[in-house]
């Protein structure tokens, strides 16, 4: 009896669902979803929230450094934004189904991904241009078609997402610019450190499409709007007149404009590194996780007593 | 402007300490919403350091990033509090409890005075400050009233930070002859006597009797941990001197 | 005498950092006796920095104190290891421990190098670590096998420190090109898997499964902590430029 | 019986004693000797090894900032010796009947004294020249007398102790030395920290014997040798040529030849700063035994697995 009307829910859900994305519209959490879309945006939603959480440390990294005042607030709010955007994924992920305390747990435990960009080190300020203009480049130009993906609770939070990352990136690209009029020393630090991350930045998009399983799914399901070259593609295209304007050189000397295609030539990446970050070899892969656990571990007793504290205080209001 | 600038200057120090401290915290803190509460608070303080320094500065032709990066440890006027060490979450707790009731009391003051910019920083100042105090006391009485373990921590949590309370209160040497411009600190103190601990007593804890510890710090003098908080703060402006960013 | 120094200042740089770190650990050690055996490794090792720095420096006509305070993060060559923050006492013990395998197999072999000044140093340096060696196993033993929480405590400090162990024995790019002069540290790696998982086992303790981190300290790529590290251990030196001590 | 048997023990035990004394030979810590004399020891070596435990953080403060490598090395060395100094003392202690673990915890709970001359903060460099020079400059005046203290343990570890006080003098002359040869900003630190320790290190030897209501038993002990106003003239009279030597201006303008005396003469101290200090009010009381108990307390868990360790270890012995 309970088999049969899931079955007849299930067919009406399928329809309604396959409706639902034909016309471009949300899929909302009380609605019926395939258990691989459910699945696939647990994965892709509570990845993102532990990239957020784990990319506040690169940054995080150079807040009691900062050389001016305003440039310190600029990156307090931002490493604050960036735990925001986690607590929001999360909250969008948890409208799945899934705990929060799951996904944390599967964070600390290094069971999750989290995006390996920011398994990389901050050694210098400039780092704190390059993230933003680079890596957050990369993320917009990722996320940007994301505020359109099918379920609504993460295209919402992806909405709000974007138009803080613009804000970053626009932050980013300013210190580079800075740092470009200033200082022999300042104009070095800032192409050193584009030098390192302009690579890393362009492999955030994930492997060529060739070599992208996942891809064909996450796209007919409206999750996933443009293949990874494409983005790709777009991105360098963003940066090439970027660059121009900040002075800096990116570190490849294939980059030419292509009349015909009407974009801009790259050279080919270094897949193997990318790999070799994704296996756990990157420079801060040990650092990142354990240092989240650390935190976390730390705490237990902190949010113990929050626990026990509301606890008691529902017995209290129960009792009186 | 001398004698304000001075005034000033020390209470843009006493903020500017705490905000380097609190942004310590950063991806450490007990949950992520802490990270949040705690870099809001960082930031708040942060801003109050900023207006202060800066209108410190327009008296002697110095921005807040020359008074901020260029001073060594005996021209930092901040009060010793402020730069005592994050300990664990208990101790800064009970460090923002301190501090909040304090810059509750001193900006609600100050914004009766007779200088306008101290007026309008202070005014803006205190409606954050009234956050800081309800995260901080929230805090004490999830802690206090927690677990047995958070009851202790929280206890030791107090008496860590207790020494340092004397200070706040005590004469400040730049408010002198600036009648209505700047707050005695002495004019205060009723405040906390009259708050503090009643929020100790709610949330099950002592009030610590424990000897006020000398103070100084608006004359230079601060305690061992504030020499490697500079040299962190300053190190990379001190590396390129002259340089904008 | 190019090559050499070179060579000479990566050892160094691996010395000087580790004794920064074991510095800070003076008189906050978990027993007196502790603070004393921490302080006498620290010392040994501060003594090899000095030995190879001046001996590197005696090639570009630097002082020790040149190369060790006038030169920014990444010039510095020591290995992430050695920069790793002391953590708890059980990571330092792990981190202790891996060094000073290391080093007792390095300077086993360095005290045969060609070079009479890196031979003499090593061979004075092999006797002293040899008893870092000891303390470190004793409180491998003791942690692994002593109390449910130390063991766990261990177990962690041996995971924290793990990635880091692959860097040590990676090829030295400054060895090269110096065969009877330099050692090559992977051909130290036989004596680490000889002994450390058996250390390991007999103090109940699992060998670590964990990736090693990329490493590069030789080429100057250092971890988040090195920044701070360089910032207070050069902050004094650096606001007096020139200045003799 | 029994109370006839010690008192039969007490009468001889106070008559050998009194010969040990009087003989200027040393109480062992197998022979009898007067309640009173050995508590007065017990308090004097055991805050004597409290003041070694705590002095090492005023100057510990400074090893990761020294500013050359050879300075770090002496400082380092030195902050060492200090916990060795308090390992014996307290031995030395333990001799007189109290343990080691009782005496400690005095001292982290805040029930016991030690010197305040070290509740004192060290914000500069400077101030590691001033504590050898003036502090262990002052120690030593103490101590020399003390390596004839008619208590046998005591006084050895006395003679080695001082031997080692006065190489720290020494290289704590240097250092200041250094400086007053150094730049303008160099010679200031060195005279601005000396005008902070001078008074505080003349203060180390006690009140004014007028003041110090237990000396003249512990003179009549053979524990205090001289009366603390005649240590604190000893001290002036060595210091004054010594400051000639460095170029340094000791901060009290009534110092002065007094021929008559064969003395200098010197200003009067500030003995309510003294009490102060003393009463827990000086600039670093709070902190001191703070750090030392937090180390304490976070190190429990690695002396409890010592002790598993051992008592494992000693079973299997006996078991085998």
């Amino acid at each position: 009896m309970a088999e049969s009307t899931e079955t007849m829910d299930d067919d009406a859900g399928a329809a309604r669902f396959a409706e639902l994305l034909a016309n471009e519209h949300r899929v909302e959490p009380t609605d019926w979803m395939p258990e691989g879309y459910r699945k696939t945006l647990i994965r892709q939603i509570s990845q993102h929230a532990h990239s957020e959480i784990i990319g506040m440390q690169p940054e995080g990294n150079w807040i009691t450094r900062a050389p001016s005042l305003k440039r310190k607030a600029i990156l307090m709010a931002k490493v604050q934004d960036e735990a925001g955007h986690g607590l929001y994924l999360y909250s969008a992920a948890q409208t799945l189904g899934i705990e929060r305390e799951t996904m944390f747990d599967q964070l600390i435990t290094g069971k999750a991904k989290y995006s390996s960009i920011f398994n990389y080190t901050t050694p210098t300020w400039a780092d704190m241009g390059s993230i933003g203009w680079l890596v957050d480049g990369a993320a917009i130009c990722n996320q940007v078609p994301l505020c359109r993906a099918s379920y609504g609770p993460y295209g919402r939070a992806m909405v709000r997402i974007c138009k803080e990352e613009s804000f970053h990136q626009r932050q980013g690209f300013e210190i580079l610019l800075q740092l470009m009029r200033g200082t022999d020393a300042q104009r070095a630090m800032a192409q050193e450190s584009v030098n390192r991350w302009y690579a890393p930045a362009l492999m955030m998009f994930g492997p060529p499409d060739d070599d992208s399983p996942n891809s064909k799914q996450s796209m007919a399901w409206n999750i996933k709007r443009f293949s990874n070259d494409d983005l790709r593609q777009r991105f360098v295209d963003m940066l090439v007149p970027q660059a121009e304007i900040l002075g800096i050189t990116l570190p490849d000397p294939d980059i030419a404009w292509n009349e015909g295609r009407g974009h801009y030539d790259f050279g080919e990446l270094d897949w193997a590194e990318f790999h070799e970050v994704l296996a756990g070899r990157g420079p801060a892969n040990a650092i990142r996780v354990a240092r989240r656990r650390t935190a976390h571990e730390e705490g237990a007793w902190v949010r113990e007593a929050a626990r026990a504290y509301a606890d008691a205080r529902s017995t209290e209001r129960i009792a009186s | 402007p001398g004698p304000v600038a001075d005034y000033a200057l020390g209470l843009g120090d006493d903020a500017l300490v705490l905000a380097q401290r609190l942004g310590e915290w950063i991806a450490h803190a007990p949950e992520l919403e802490e990270d949040v509460a705690l870099g809001n608070i960082a930031l708040d303080q942060l801003g109050h350091a900023r207006s202060m320094l800066t209108y410190a500065g327009s008296a002697w032709g110095k921005t807040e990033d020359e008074l901020a990066y260029f001073r060594g440890e005996s021209e930092f006027r901040n009060r010793q509090l402020f730069e005592r060490p994050n300990g664990d979450f208990a101790v800064t707790i009970a460090r923002q409890l301190v501090a909040s009731v304090y810059f509750d009391s001193l900006y609600t003051a100050l914004a009766d005075s007779t200088d306008p910019t101290l007026a309008a920083i202070a005014a803006k100042a205190v409606k954050e400050v009234d956050y800081h105090l309800d995260h901080s006391v929230q805090w004490l009485l999830r802690l206090g009233r927690g677990t047995e373990l958070s009851h202790e921590r929280m206890q030791r949590g107090l008496e860590t930070i207790w020494p340092f309370v004397g200070e706040l209160y005590s004469a400040d040497p730049f408010a002198e002859g600036l009648d209505g411009v700047a707050v005695d600190p002495r004019t205060l103190q009723a405040r906390f006597d009259d708050v503090v601990p009643r929020l100790i007593a709610d949330a099950s804890l002592t009030l610590p009797a424990i000897p006020f510890a000398r103070g100084g710090g608006r004359d230079g003098r601060h305690s061992e941990s504030m020499g490697p908080l500079l040299a962190e703060m300053q190190v990379l402006a001190r590396a390129h001197p002259g340089a904008k960013w």
